[in-house]
């Protein structure tokens, strides 16, 4: 399994019956997406447009060969579910889920690396393959496929920017929000290096936030790296969080802020966006070089 | 959600760690009384969540009850960091031979919590070296090992009973910090008073996230009358010191929104984050809501993902028609249903911007001009 | 350790379990208040551990007060599999729609708590097949899951509220399981009662070897006065029904001795393992203890091992010594310092036998000679 | 690492300043066994007998390589000193400690899978291989070389066993003690596999109980085995345990009993004595064909 997804890739909607899991589920499968079952507890044996929904996931992975997950169940039954998947052998995890306590997310993460399941997100906006499958909410109609690969931690951002590069006469080889909490899964760099290999992708964007340090660690990565990064990193201008104590402060030790990220990617030799709009020029740039 | 310093303590001896012995109290009376019941030296501690209370003397020593009295008067007449102090800690005052640092937080980076601690604790912690500090990763399938702790301990210089106190406190805490799911735990400084340690000193940061499965939790904190009604929306609100409210979606966008400003020479007065999955019912009554907090101008910077721009623009068509949008109002959309929403609006007289950085500079060059209505004027 | 049924009961309750309303009582009095109290047809339960209670009578449906009177007047009176009735649960009499079956225990073979679920709850859950009793395996690192419970009562055939019930109640009880150290859990029958599902019946085991961290416990059940005095000294009592006293070191060797003298036609009347490294004051008390129970003939059987034969050997001659040791004795000795044992024997007038058989073969001959002193006649 | 022991392996003896552990350690280093180091908290920089005592395990492995761990800490403590061991890369630990609450045992046990250690016990006598290592508590004096495997549940009755064997002229290859509790670490089935390799082992002695299924475990392996089985199953006239409920009923299904372990011992192809003694003759009867 890798992170990779494609128009064989068999999903499974957990919370299908739910509000968004029923809408994301028929806009994935309007995209392309083989949207094979569904859960839903105390609702198995009915379907949500034509989607069988089931009891258990472990019915889904029997009877339908489901090998994804996209999660939209409330937060307080994702460490349920996201468990559930994975002791059922699903091992590509999108939690679409927002809210999902801290607490439960180290614990979905820690069985994860026993299981050796990826995690994407929680409170991801998923991944999209343009044109051939798209795991998540992203409004799908705003890409195209092409060379450029997209990887942020926001969504409505990242949407912003593809948008822009699509505008721009750009198109988008896969795009991938690894999700706006503390703690995700999949990290940038699981992600950078899967674009690092693939065939299809000429250069990379990167968005970013202020806070953690995920940023940082990315840029280390690039370093290493053959094929072009661009970045932008949002929180300019934003009021400091509420820090979390000195026990924060000894943690990040200076990390985190919006000038540590921009020098760190700029040393790691990403080439770095003051805002938005400025990233396609600067795609364009690196890829004329 | 942070908790005020007696939450805190009363949710460490919860947990079996020693604290001192304490009382809150709300006014000059029962200072004088407590401190006459303890019949000891007390100290009164101001109970507000800003940093650098003791530098903003917020922490008071009284010898006696009258002094107490005292002192109580003047703490309940101050404010620390724009919070007025409304609630005091009286302690009896600690004798303390040696001050140690122990917090519990979430590293990121590895996905764990870990465990720090420092000999030097007090509030200087932050200069202290991180050579000097103790650390160890806890693997939440096991927890907090008391071989760790020991090793922690040796490391600090700490033997003997108070090594082991020392290691009996710092495992409760890490039962408190997954129980009660923290998201930081600290005990600073973790006082030595002849052969008993005590935590003199706590914060504790509680996850909102988990609140449905802490009934028992206090209320959370919130920005005032209009910040506590948009949390019952499920909205994101921060009030800040400009001319400029923000309402954006999502967070990174709402970052951008204000980098954006900026750039142009504007400054955000608050912003409003609606998230994702906002309905329309939501999203107007904080729109209104910010109106009420009587911004210069009002910046709306949406790229439509699951928010649907017909339905955003729906939205805002409905507020400005109940009158209560009296600022200037600029508008971004793009995205979903785009085309949808600049008709909604147009049919209202108002208009859009397609790119944030035209928005931006708009709301920028209406600061300037004193807030015109754009929309209305446009 | 075993709880009488109000333990368990009171100890689900503590975990959120629910339970039917009931009240123990001691006497008939007690009985006919709550019976009145209640208001409602009530069922007076025996408090005793031994199985077949009901079969036994032990359970006494009453539809007033004065039926609940005449019924705890009979059981106040009875006795249970050897066991005297001295305490009464009195219980609201359930109406029950369904009866299930839920229990936890470890699997020694995965090393893994297992919950086993079965619709066909009531006594005779042992005579329910295989296939109809539904297992999920708990892994410890991460706990039972409502997706594992989920599964178990789609196969029970439980939909809707119940089945969130019954969900609950296993994760509660598996909470129970694993923080207050059960060895086993069971609830049986798991009642259906209108539409809410109500722990009937409870047996609950928990370890002896944890009550270091359960300082709440109640006393462990003993076999009786020596029973009690000999678990005080950390050894393992067991009474039975022959003539010969045993006292070995191990368990197994324990059971060999028992199996050897069944061999050779005598049945053991109690047997105490010494187990490894009990100290000579501690076995010369088991000794006397054991000597207490007016044995026919008293068989030590001991391979030297932690456990050093002159030790033993000086035990049993002090002992001896003291007088207490009226029945005959056989000793065995055989290993460490298995020669400086025999010197000492032999210097006050005793002898071993070198091998088990031997032994067991001369105590057996000396049950059916009625017991003459095998040592002091030797 | 293996459960094979010999004059290289370096031994840390957790508890060492015990009653038990300091005797047991010098007994140990008495017979031949590397005693490298102990540990004892509070009492670290002391020492027992010329062996250091240090605060931890891994000052332990640092400093002395230490490789193996006998453990004869205070019950409630053992799992910590067990986590403690294998967290510091220790992969051979024996739990010589009785009255370990099992719940801490199953602990310890999942641990030792998540780092691919071996433990024996908890409650065991240990692993001698005589004339070379020991590393337990057993009358060390009893056994002589040879040829003889002997595994058991019990310690004291595989002491007498050993000792008859020996007496009758036989010598042992290796004797290990599984553990008395109720699960325990390293199973009958590991200790055959390691003896059916063995090259200096020409027969087995495998010393049972009832109760569990442990013993009918070990029956299925042993119809797999080239080398003869000899067994000797305690309790066939013990009071029956006090039963765990109708749940230990349930999950026994008829195991346990002496019957049940006997007959599946000799439907596995292995010789059960009746009694102990007997044991020294089926063993010459098995390697006379």
């Amino acid at each position: 399994m890798t992170i990779r997804v494609d128009e064989k890739t068999k999903v499974l909607v957990q919370g299908i019956t739910g509000h968004q899991g029923a809408f994301h589920a028929l806009r994935m499968m309007e995209y392309g997406t083989r949207v094979v079952a569904g859960t839903s507890p105390g609702k198995g044996g009915e379907s949500i447009d034509g989607i069988p929904v089931y009891e258990t996931v472990e019915a889904c992975v029997q009877r339908h060969g489901a090998n994804a997950s996209a999660l939209f169940v409330p937060a307080p039954f994702v460490k349920d579910a996201a468990f559930e998947a994975m002791g059922a052998g699903i091992r590509l995890l999108v939690i679409v889920s927002e809210h999902v306590p801290l607490h439960d997310t180290l614990d979905i993460l820690a069985y994860a690396k026993d299981t050796g399941s990826y995690v994407v997100g929680p409170n991801t906006f998923g991944i999209i393959v343009p044109e051939q499958c798209k795991i998540g909410i992203m409004p799908d109609h705003i890409y195209r496929s092409g060379s450029i690969g997209l990887v942020s931690r926001s969504g409505t951002l990242s949407y912003e920017i593809a948008y822009s590069l699509v505008e721009d006469g750009w198109g988008i080889s896969m795009a991938v929000g690894i999700g706006g909490d503390a703690v995700v899964g999949l990290s940038y760099i699981d992600v950078l290096k899967w674009m690092e290999q693939d065939e299809e992708t000429e250069a990379i964007t990167l968005i970013g936030e202020i806070g953690g340090s995920a940023e940082e660690e990315a840029a280390e990565f690039i370093k290493t790296m053959r094929k072009p990064v661009v970045a932008y990193v949002a929180g300019q201008t934003a009021p400091e969080g509420k820090r979390m104590g000195h026990a924060g402060a000894i943690i990040e030790r200076g990390r985190g802020t919006y000038r540590a990220k921009c020098e760190a990617l700029e040393e790691g030799g990403a080439q770095v966006a003051a805002f938005p709009w400025e990233v396609p020029d600067l795609v364009r740039q690196c890829l004329a070089i | 959600m942070r908790l005020y310093e007696y939450m805190a303590k009363n949710m460490l001896a919860d947990y079996g760690i020693p604290i001192p012995k304490s009382r809150v109290v709300t006014s000059v009376d029962e200072a004088v009384e407590t401190a006459d019941d303890f019949g000891v030296p007390v100290v009164l501690k101001a109970q507000v969540l800003s940093g650098g209370r003791g530098k903003a003397g917020g922490i008071q020593f009284a010898e006696t009850p009258r002094i107490a009295g005292e002192n109580a008067q003047t703490l309940l007449a101050s404010e620390i960091g724009g919070h007025r102090v409304e609630t005091l800690l009286v302690e009896e005052r600690l004798d303390i031979d040696r001050e140690w640092y122990l917090g519990i937080i979430i590293d990121t980076a590895s996905k764990s919590p870990v465990v720090m601690a420092s000999a030097q604790g007090g509030v200087e912690i932050e200069t202290v070296p991180d050579r000097n500090i103790f650390r160890a990763t806890i693997d939440t399938k096991w927890g907090l090992f008391r071989y760790q702790m020991r090793a922690l301990t040796t490391d600090m210089g700490i033997s003997g009973v108070a090594a082991r106190q020392v290691q009996t406190i710092a495992i409760a805490l890490y039962r408190l910090f997954r129980r009660e799911d923290a998201l930081m735990a600290e005990i600073n400084p973790l006082a030595l008073c002849g052969d008993e340690v005590v935590a003199a000193d706590a914060r504790l940061t509680l996850d909102d996230d988990s609140r449905f499965r802490h009934r028992d939790w206090p209320d959370t904190e919130a920005f005032g009358e209009i910040g506590a009604r948009i949390a019952e929306l499920g909205l994101s609100y921060v009030p800040l010191a400009g001319d400029v409210a923000v309402l954006a979606n999502g967070a990174g966008a709402t970052m951008a929104t204000m980098d954006a400003l900026a750039h142009f020479g504007a400054d955000p007065m608050n912003f409003l984050d609606v998230g994702g999955g906002a309905d329309r019912e939501k999203m107007g009554e904080a729109l209104r809501l910010l109106a009420s907090t009587d911004p210069k101008v009002i910046l709306i910077n949406v790229f439509g993902g699951i928010t649907r721009c017909d339905e955003l623009a729906q939205m805002v068509v409905d507020a400005k028609a109940s009158g209560v949008l009296e600022a200037p109002l600029v508008i971004r959309l793009s995205g979903t249903n785009e085309d949808e929403g600049r008709d909604i609006l147009e049919a209202a007289g108002l208009n859009a911007f397609n790119h944030l950085d035209q928005a931006a500079r708009r709301a920028a060059e209406l600061v300037g001009e004193g807030g015109a209505d754009d929309n209305s004027s446009g």
